[in-house]
Order: C-alpha cells, then structure tokens, then sequence
C-alpha cells in the first residue's frame, strides 16, 4: 500500500499551539475532506484541539481558503491558521 | 495588472505613486492608503509588531483581491505592498494605490482593497509590548463588517 | 493644523506624506487622493487645462474645509495642495492627505476633502482642446451628490 | 456726501463675458444687499445681464459665500463667479 502523504502547515498563535510549524502526515484512507481531518488532529488533543470544527481556526487547501467539505488528496497542501489580520 | 509585494523592507510611498501614474494621460485620479504602525492599542504601550505571513499563498490571495478591483471598478491599475517581519511603531506596514479615470472609482477600490486585506489576505500581527509581554491580534467584527460592505455591487 | 498650499509648481506625494506621517507613532492610517490633467474629456481631446482661482479667499476657503475635516473625525492631521496655472495632461492638480489614529476615518475624511474642495473651493477649470477651441468645464450634479453626502453627520 | 465705494471682483466665464476682473463702484444708497447689487448690475445688460437673481452666478462677500439678503456696505469686496470646478 502506498502511503498517502500530506503537507501541513500552521501560522500564528495555532503555530505556537501545536509546536510546529509544519509537518507531513500519513493520510488514512477514510480522510478524505478538510472536515474528516480536523477531526483526526484535534483528537489529538493539546493545541490541536483548536482544529476541532466549529472553532475559530480557518483552513486552506493548497493555498485557497477551504469548507469542511472541500476534498483533500496526497500531494494536497493543507494550512490551519487563525482568522487574519493584516493589514 | 496589478502590482503586488511582499516584503520585508520599508516602500516609498512617493516611487511608488510615480510607478503608478506619473505623467499617466488616462488617470484622472488616485486613492492611497498606507497603514502604520501605532506605539499603543488598548491602553498599552507597544515597543513592536511582527508581522507573520504564509508565503506563496500571500501573493495569490493579495493578487486575487486586487484583480476583483481591478475589474469592479475599472481600474487603471493598482499597487498594493505588504510589509512582513518585524516593525516598529511609525514604521509603514501596508500600501495601497488604486488609479481610475475618475475619483469615485479610485476611492472606493482603495476603500475595498484594504478592507478585503484585513479580512482575506493570509497576514497575522503579533503585538509586543513594553512591559515584555506579547499577544497575537484578535480579529475585529469591525472589520469583518467593513469588508461585507463589498459584497453588494459597486454604486 | 491641516497644512494648505495653493501654487503653480508641482508637489511631490512623496514629501508631502513624509512630512504628516513619516515616523509618527500615534498614526494608524493616511488616506490620500491626487487628481490629475487627463488627455480627454467627453471625447474631446485635451491639450492643456488653466485652473483659475480668487486668491484670497481660495486659501480661506479651502482652510476651512480642513478645518472641518479635521472636527469631525478627529485627524490627527490633513494636507491639501492644489495647483493653479496651466497643466498639460499627466500633470497633478490636487492632493490631499488625512491621517487618523484608524483607517476608516482617515478613508471618510479623504473622500470628504476631495469632495468638498470640488463643490466650496473658488477653483474654476478651462480645458484647451487640440482644434485650437478651449472652454471652462460645468459644474457636475454628481459632485453636488457627491458633496451632499456629507452633510449627515459621520458613520 | 462720502462715496460709497465697492470692490468687485469677477471670474471665469463670468470675468470673459463682463470684459474685465475687477471694478470700483460707487454704491447707490438704496443698494444695501447682494440682491440689490445684482439688480443694479444685470441692468447693465450684455454680459452683466448673467449675475441678475436666480441664474447659475454665485456671490461672495469680503471672501464668504453669501446669499441675496446678505448685507453690502462701504469698503466691501464683493465677487460674482460660476459655480465651482476644481479639485
């Protein structure tokens, strides 16, 4: 079985909260939207429960801004971070 | 085509403007704004703000927003820099420059570019203060409310 | 106190924004707006325009309209220049600056300015056309609308 | 009896079309608003006929814009123009 990788990345104070900014992931098979996957790290509980959906963090999908439903694949480029403000 | 920056180094407001429209035959006005870095929010001092970015999603969301002027309202062109990194106060952190046959267009695509900046650009400020203490900017529902106002079409 | 010139010469954006914000601390947002000479107008094309003025009361006039800016929104400072003489296409005719602690003041005082110095300021505009003909340009109804907006108080 | 003495001054298309910028003027005692100014003026006819009540000409008084009641005496400077055009 090939495994399906993941790139994740983290900004501001989430970034400080999960201790990392980013990291590769190993997708399971029954992930396969941005809502399957918050739940697979915010049950990893600590800083990642801001993941959790229905919370303030904000998710990107290879770079455009992406719902719980939007699909996610190997290779996919996922980023979480809190709303902005720039500016 | 718009121009977009991101970038660490400080910008010249006046190289900018000249960039834009100087001695432009078609343009017959300019909006601006420039955003600056202010020493005190809430009562407390600030001795600094860092400005965190996602590079490569920056540029294209940056880029998105300003095409939607772009074509909303005509545009002859616009510039918009953001400043990442480290800035203190009365440091420039944002430049917007929007060039339009006339006024009303070149005011109010300033007026939409910098709130849909504020609001869906990837950018996040990290205030420090004096007292040694840091805290990340919250989002303001002012600014939300500020960016909604686009979501109707331009007069 | 806002800062007022009327002159023939040119300004330079750059100096100007400098010299109101460069390095204030206390200063979140500068709004600015230039006009310049375009080459055509109602499809006529332009080879020159003469802005004539009533020295005196110009500089009263447009001192006042600053002055208001700056009450209602609490500046924390504004600049207007606008040129007299005669322009060729692509020259600037008018800045204006307002700086606030907030961009949304900074922004409504900018559109405030330029309206009202179109609507109350003794500025008369003749346009020369490449045929050899000139005429002066006719108040507009959409600067009066534009102008009235402003008579309710600020959001 | 003391002269009465205006300073008008005229702009624009409104200086072009009464052939000249400024004028002294001797007022008339009964003349002791911008209305009656007016009055006295259009019957000049030709260019003048432009500043009578009701057309596009505006009025200012010692550099403050003024309406047809306000008052006009000796030594005061008074100016007919078009309705504004810059910025």
């Amino acid at each position: 079985m090939t495994e399906r990788m993941l790139r994740l990345l983290y900004f501001a104070w989430l970034r400080e909260r999960v201790g990392r900014g980013e990291e590769s992931l190993a997708l399971p098979a029954e992930v396969t939207t941005v809502a399957g996957l918050r739940a697979l790290l915010a049950a990893r509980g600590g800083g990642f429960a801001a993941l959790a959906e229905g919370g303030s963090v904000r998710c990107a999908v290879n770079q455009d801004l992406a719902g719980p439903a939007t699909p996610i694949g190997p290779g996919d480029e996922v980023a979480f971070f809190p709303p902005v403000t720039g500016g | 085509m718009a121009v977009v920056r991101v970038q660490a180094e400080p910008f010249e407001m006046g190289a900018e403007f000249a960039a834009l429209a100087g001695g432009r035959t078609d343009i017959g006005g300019v909006g601006a704004f420039v955003g600056q870095v202010r020493d005190a929010a809430d009562g407390r001092r600030i001795v600094a703000m860092t400005l965190e970015h996602y590079p490569g999603m920056t540029e294209r969301a940056v880029s998105a927003i300003a095409a939607e002027a772009e074509a909303r309202w005509s545009l002859l062109g616009c510039t918009v820099i953001h400043r990442v990194g480290r800035l203190l106060p009365g440091e420039p952190i944002v430049l917007v420059l929007a060039a339009a046959p006339h006024r009303a267009a070149a005011l109010a695509a300033t007026g939409f570019l910098i709130d849909w900046l504020k609001t869906r650009a990837p950018f996040w400020k990290k205030e420090e203060y004096a007292d040694g203490a840091s805290a990340w900017v919250e989002a303001r529902e002012a600014d939300d409310a500020a960016a909604a106002r686009w979501q109707q079409l331009p007069a």
